[in-house]
């Protein structure tokens, strides 16, 4: 049984929906019980009391990554049927420092402020909406950004080939660099004054 | 700080240098060698003369002979509507396209079988689909469709038939010598031109 | 050890979740190919809905319009889904450790209405950074990361490096 | 930070991946048989003379009975056991690549053994020949003629399988210039029409 599943047509499309389903309530648990239903929680990575994001962030970037490349190798999965993001070089750069002053003022991204909402988080609702009306604003004044969003289109472009690395010694430096990452979190967290929240 | 830590940083690193010392898979889309060999062994590639000569009676629109043989070879003569790739082109890029075009039914053919079944190994191991080929070749084609003999008035009704449907399909191909030959047999080739011209279109498309 | 369990201030180790992300994001890899998502469900909302209002002018606007498609509506989305049992997870797992509260949550020197502008605002900036990024911080960092594509880690970078940036801009709203 | 002390589950979780992983590795096993060849290699092959038997040579081999020469039969059993070459090795085609066949394969090829592959017609010896060429066994040949010619010298309905042209171009010609001179032009110009549209596809693949 090779996967992706139903791009190799394993599973029905008509199971898509139910499968979505699925995924998404463990993703919603898994968010939810790591603490990123709370803003104050998820904003400690920011001021240096609690390091929650950057953990479960780069360890689950970890684990799905040594997932994909170990199943990869053994041949239960091709990688090359996955999906790669297009990367367009300065709307990905652009996109990202907004969504950064978002973060900031926020307190929440999409994925985490759907969890706060599932538990009763009224600012999380409140963000919500403004995602909504962000997007609803974003495809109304749209020609402004034409220009730049298809600019610079570099395609599924892969990290380690624009460093040129193999991708088995970016994987390993990656992950070396995130338990470097966690060592330095558990030392300033200890430094830094605790927040009660 | 907890001892479990550290074993995990140690099972981290060890899952890391796994990843580190593996060899990188390639991905390109041909099919297995085990995966060939049963492609190989199963007859259903080939297409027999007849069912080729009513699709291109048809101007079946899917349908796209490629002619594996030399240049002269499909210059002195060649199926109607075919398109010559002789077999040490098989490879170029501009052939890709043609093959990579999912709508078409490729067909090969060559003389006999040999040249037009090495060429549809080829491309079966590049993992090409819908790909064909000619049962017995231009030489079959030729014997079948091109000269046949009337049979006898006590040979069952499906012989009977069938060389009712060859003669009509070479009449087509070649006109005949009753009277408003002429226009029928300059039509006809044009057609089949256009089948052709359809067919590029399509693959054109399809690698844009 | 079970009280503490209930009274909300209870959450699994981070690595332990980061696992269970991992291993969710990795099973949507191996099962449908792509990785997870968030915006693109409110996108998908927010064409729905401007389609159903003023269906012209959806169809006219640049950005609607690739989303649009007339056998399928954009509401019948993969993401959606998810992004319903993203509220079912974190329903279950609020209930689980006990933080079902209707609050809101914001630092002790700040009024609540300055949070909630905060709040919205900040959901504005992200909506707009996610549609020009294609995808928000699930959709193309987390999930981008996991197959290493450079849209995923260049993304996550910029999220990070101008969400530090700023945050010590808006110090005030937290702590 | 007390979730940082509880690291029961989270230990169990890595090592369960780990396991997962190593039992993977363990269990993995590299396919029996790889392409040794390009397809740019193996097709530059298919027209190398020196891989080819034909008919006459292939008679020769066998009076010679050179040692070196081993004859494989891809042929089915059952044609195998009715009549085959003297000291020929029957592998039926579809076995071609199973564990025993591939053992007896490369053992007859580190002994520096020529392997010639016959078939039915020449089209199934080529398949076969062309199976072993690109998963690596070079020292092999294939015979460009069908089994039923080694036997005679001039089988007509074996000569059907060959590649040599059989096209009665007088045939041809009766067959058109029967019909009013008006016709005979017309039938190499229509012919002509066909040679564009073939230039034109390589155009349109080009894009």
């Amino acid at each position: 049984m090779t996967g992706p599943l139903i791009p190799m047509g394993v599973i029905p499309e008509t199971w898509n929906n139910v499968i979505a389903l699925i995924i998404g309530i463990g993703f919603g648990f898994a968010l939810e019980a790591s603490g990123f239903s709370s803003s104050r929680k998820i904003m400690g990575t920011f001021f240096g009391y609690d390091f929650v994001v950057l953990r479960v962030f780069f360890t689950a970037a970890i684990t799905a990554m040594s997932g994909i490349i170990y199943f990869d190798f053994m041949g239960w999965m091709d990688a090359s049927m996955l999906y790669i993001n297009p990367y367009y070089v300065s709307s990905a750069i652009t996109g990202g420092l907004v969504m950064g002053a978002g973060f900031a003022l926020g307190g929440f991204c999409p994925g985490t402020s759907f969890c706060g909402v599932a538990i009763g988080k009224i600012d999380a609702m409140i963000f919500s909406a403004g995602l909504f009306v962000g997007i609803f604003i974003f495809s109304e004044i749209y020609p402004l950004f034409e220009k730049m969003y298809n600019s610079g289109n570099l395609g599924g472009a892969m990290i380690y080939d624009m460093l040129g690395l193999s991708k088995g010694v970016f994987a390993f430096l990656l992950i070396i660099v995130a338990i470097g990452m966690f060592y330095a979190a558990t030392f300033v967290e200890k430094k830094v004054k605790k927040v009660d929240y | 700080m907890n001892k479990n830590y550290i074993f995990l940083t140690i099972l981290a690193v060890v899952i890391g240098l796994g990843i580190l010392i593996m060899p990188e898979t390639k991905h390109d889309n041909q099919i297995k060698p085990v995966d060939l060999l049963i492609a190989i062994d199963d007859p259903s590639r080939f297409l027999s003369t007849d069912v080729i000569t009513d699709r291109l009676v048809k101007k079946d629109p899917t349908l796209l002979l490629i002619d594996v043989r030399t240049a002269s070879q499909f210059n002195s003569f060649s199926i109607p509507g075919a398109i010559n790739i002789p077999l040490d082109s098989i490879l170029a890029r501009s052939t890709a396209e043609i093959m990579g075009n999912k709508d078409l039914d490729k067909v090969f053919y060559s003389n006999a079988d040999v040249t037009s079944d090495q060429a549809w190994i080829i491309n079966k191991r590049l993992g090409y689909k819908a790909i064909y080929v000619l049962q017995g070749g231009v030489n079959k084609w030729f014997n079948t469709i091109v000269i046949n003999e009337i049979p006898a008035d006590t040979e069952p009704v499906e012989i009977i038939e069938l060389y009712q449907f060859r003669k009509g399909a070479c009449q087509y191909f070649f006109g005949n010598n009753e009277t408003g030959s002429v226009k029928e047999s300059n039509a006809a080739p044009k057609k089949a031109v256009v089948i052709t011209k359809k067919a590029t279109g399509a693959s054109a498309g399809g690698g844009c | 050890m079970k009280n503490n369990k209930r009274d909300g201030t209870f959450y699994i180790n981070p690595y332990l979740g980061g696992i269970l992300l991992g291993l969710v994001l990795f099973a949507t890899y191996y099962i449908t190919g792509r990785g997870l998502g968030a915006s693109g469900a409110v996108k998908s909302t927010v064409v729905t809905a401007v389609h159903a209002v003023a269906p012209s002018h959806a169809e006219e606007s640049g950005y609607y319009s690739k989303f649009l498609s007339d056998d399928a509506s954009p509401m019948n989305n993969w993401l959606v889904f998810e992004v319903l049992g993203v509220i079912i997870g974190g329903f279950i797992s609020g209930t689980i450790y006990g933080r079902l509260k209707l609050k809101v949550e914001h630092s002790p020197k700040i009024t609540d209405k300055r949070r909630l502008i905060a709040a919205a605002s900040g959901g504005l900036l992200f909506g707009i950074g996610s549609q020009l990024a294609r995808g928000c911080t699930s959709g193309a960092a987390l999930s981008g990361m996991a197959v290493l594509s450079a849209s995923g880690i260049i993304t996550m970078m910029a999220i990070f490096g101008s969400a530090y940036l700023f945050s010590w801009i808006f110090k005030k709203l937290w702590i | 930070m007390n979730e940082l002390n509880k690291t029961l589950r989270l230990t169990i979780a890595v090592v369960a991946i780990a396991l997962v992983f190593v039992i993977g590795l363990l269990t993995f096993q590299k396919p029996e048989v790889e392409y040794k060849l390009t397809p740019d290699v193996a097709l530059s092959h298919l027209t190398d003379v020196n891989l080819m038997v034909n008919v006459e040579q292939a008679q020769e081999i066998i009076r010679q009975n050179d040692a070196n020469m081993i004859f494989i039969d891809v042929r089915n059993p059952i044609s195998f056991g009715r009549d085959h070459i003297e000291k020929a090795i029957n592998i039926p085609l579809r076995e071609l690549l199973d564990k025993s066949s591939l053992k007896l394969l490369r053992s007859l090829n580190e002994k520096g053994k020529t392997m010639v592959i016959y078939g039915e017609t020449p089209q199934q010896a080529s398949g076969a020949w062309m199976m072993l060429q690109q998963t690596g066994f070079q020292n092999t040949k294939m015979l460009n003629g069908s089994y039923t010619e080694l036997g005679s010298k001039s089988d007509k309905t074996a000569a059907m399988f060959s590649e040599t042209p059989m096209i009665d171009m007088e045939a041809l010609k009766t067959l058109t210039s029967a019909a009013p001179v008006t016709e005979v032009q017309n039938t190499p110009s229509a012919k002509k029409t066909v040679i564009p549209a073939k230039v034109e596809t390589s155009k349109g693949g080009g894009c």
